[in-house]
């Protein structure tokens, strides 16, 4: 089952103008950076996209905002980016705030058929507005529903032929969901490996989820918040 | 006199019990991890997938793929695990995790707790906070008891939009302990050489003193 | 003649497509792996929680951590992968699986299927059935156009206990290949030497027959 | 955070008639059998037991059915077990038989603080009578509630002192969601590792989950189906 695409510029063929994306990482951890610089490179605009932050003003989806390719954010934290605060506070950029739990189950949901679930994270607060609250157990709930994406695009440590991948530390994070709720997902690995090399107990997303893998032409892997000790 | 930045962790982390997994907001709450008490084995959750969360990395040793939700570099534990964000919020949201300390603006006599969001101001979002306001048991609130402005953060009703609802059970702030019960703020210790009057007429919520209000012991 | 087991289930095997991912049921089903068409490249998905299921093992190299959904033991493929019995239905609840064969005891006009339980008499429960014929866009149901009683198990409706409803889109016998759809079974195929007048004898169900009914292939 | 207890009757104290407990495995295959056989030798009774199947006759959970020590079963698949059969067709076992998929999806949202989420599995049939029923996207799913339990038991291949583990092949199945729905989880392993030992990236249940660890005294792993075939 070869998913492997031979460059960037085939693994976002088919992104259009409007569409929703998905796309991986915690801070600048773990995102697609090959595919977010193509992105930019092609100039298709008006785009939704799912990511947990909006990356900084000179990397990451920073890139598609100063290029004003992004219509609509739907993330849990923004802060760390100029421009998205300029862009949001103007309207230029609409943005959808959810909890970080809540986008992590949505997506997951998208992926694996659940079109709705209750959970208690904002109940009471403004995320909960217009949406249907039950009590279970005494306790109140919020009814949230399934996230989906045209493309979904992630960014692996390790992948194989077969679009199997594993990924390194805390830059799992949102990547594993998101590979589930795509409709086309795109990996984009540090290292890809024939089919058979990658232990099928210690695979993290198996090739079902993935349509399309390649391996990134260069990985900048930049530091937000570089903390040290002294020893 | 009043607590510092490092004063207020110190006396959170007496709250640590042994075999607890907690979870650590930014800014102070972070610091309490310098703090656990002798004899003591806590583990640290973040809520972006680790399990096990050390202190930062040696200069030279950082790594980009390894961090915490502050998205600062860190290290890991012995018997550390990774996970994806999914099951880090069922983690938090199943109650796993016994203690959550986090920071607020405002926090209500009636435990709501509003942390996220200054309307045409500040607008960052609430990461995972309002998972985890909403889903554990034993929430701990570090902040000094008034802003910058000198108003009190400790209100009968909370004027910014919430975070949540009637969830906050404890809060430390430079001048002293409080629970929250019974739509109060419960007075329990006072910050070294703090008066219950200062602390009083920094209070605006409701504050309950009862008898003699001990001093912390740090 | 009518077609044996093998013949289903060779006849089956033509339905698949290069790239797809298959879930195959227990009893003829299973035996559609056997009979993969030339240059076509499928995975088998066993939702117990594998994917890239292989043959049976050699003697003497069963595993028992390995088996597939009918307890069997089997081997993997390259490429395959193991997941938890919540990431399995994930992929099949999300339709990430192109496919799905399986066996019923009755299937009705407008696609409803029974196959988990004969009241008062069989009760061994749906396992993963009921999952698999809601979630599934392509169902293909592999069984015997009569019971063994010489009743014909596609019918108006159903008289066992639902597996699902409305989902069935062809159905695969020993004596033709019918699709469902407006409420009907529409007869596409039939087997080498049946004729039209056996295969409607067989069904009481609504059968639609349009024009000249080609032989199947094998 | 050291969870070794020393033995398995250290393992199950604490579990008392009439409690609900999660038991891991498929068929045989990923049992917890050394916590099932001190469970037949305590004698406890009226137990509700969670476990996709019900074991053989002579073999897992079917050895507390011969005891009479289930009052009922919640499982999906009930089928190789004649004593089983008797049992519930004369009404000594109550029996609430759910789809496969529901049950690791409601094991799963018990473990992750989601009290209802809905489902396609079972819409039209008996399992959705008496439950809600809703349209998304044009087709009806059914309302599922979260499972919890008393205690939860569960098997891995590879554990460490601080109770992470690690399942091997297709034994992973039910025990990783069953892991995280236990109000307390005992977790018995082929082999007890100090911690720091397994890759953290390669931990399919975090040490989170388990309350108890011991390594099995033995494992006999019995093969429900033997197919082969020959060279």
């Amino acid at each position: 089952m070869n998913k492997v695409i031979n460059n960037v510029t085939e693994a976002v063929q088919g992104i259009e103008d409007n569409m929703t994306l998905m796309l991986g990482g915690f801070g600048l951890c773990g995102i697609p950076e090959n595919s977010i610089a193509e992105l930019v490179k092609t100039g298709i605009k008006g785009l939704t996209c799912i990511s947990n932050n909006a990356g900084v003003d000179d990397f990451g989806l920073g890139l598609l905002l100063q290029n004003k390719q992004i219509k609509k954010m739907i993330s849990s934290y923004v802060g760390e980016n100029d421009e998205f605060e300029r862009q949001m506070l103007s309207g230029e950029l609409e943005v959808d705030l959810i909890p970080q739990g809540s986008l992590a189950e949505r997506c997951r949901a998208g992926g694996a058929g659940i079109p709705a679930f209750f959970t208690p994270a904002g109940y009471g607060t403004e995320v909960a507005e217009g949406k249907e609250v039950r009590v279970f157990n005494g306790k109140p709930h919020v009814l949230e529903s399934a996230l989906h994406a045209d493309f979904a695009i992630v960014k692996a440590w390790k992948g194989d032929t077969d679009g199997n991948l594993v990924f390194k530390a805390t830059a799992r994070n949102f990547n594993p969901m998101m590979a589930m709720a795509g409709k086309i997902t795109i990996a984009e690995v540090e290292e890809l490996l024939p089919a058979g090399e990658l232990d099928p107990n210690e695979i993290h997303t198996p090739g079902i989820f993935v349509q399309r893998i390649f391996q990134g032409a260069r990985f900048e892997k930049r530091i937000e918040q570089r903390t040290t000790r002294t020893k | 006199m009043a607590l510092d930045k490092k004063g207020i962790a110190q006396r959170i982390a007496q709250e640590l019990r042994d075999g607890w997994y907690v979870n650590l907001g930014i800014g102070i709450p972070t610091l309490v991890a310098n703090y656990i008490p002798e004899g003591i084995e806590v583990e640290f959750q973040s809520e972006n997938g680790v399990l096990g969360m050390g202190p930062f990395p040696f200069e030279g040793e950082e790594d980009a793929d390894l961090i915490n939700a502050g998205k600062q570099t860190i290290t890991t534990m012995k018997g550390a695990s990774f996970f994806d964000s999914a099951t880090s919020f069922a983690m938090i949201r199943g109650q796993h995790v016994q203690l959550t300390v986090l920071g607020a603006m405002e926090v209500s006599e009636n435990g709501d707790i509003a942390n996220w969001k200054i309307p045409g101001k500040m607008v960052k979002g609430m990461g995972g906070a309002m998972d985890l306001v909403a889903s554990a048991d034993n929430i701990i609130v570090a902040m000094m008891h008034s802003n910058r402005a000198g108003v009190s953060k400790l209100l009968k009703d909370c004027s910014l939009p919430l975070t949540g609802v009637a969830c906050v059970k404890k809060v430390v702030t430079d001048l002293a302990v409080l629970e929250i019960k019974e739509g109060a703020f419960h007075l329990v210790e006072r910050a070294p050489g703090v008066s219950v009057e200062e602390i009083k007429s920094k209070t605006e919520g409701s504050l309950i003193i009862n008898g003699e209000v001990p001093e912390m012991s740090l």
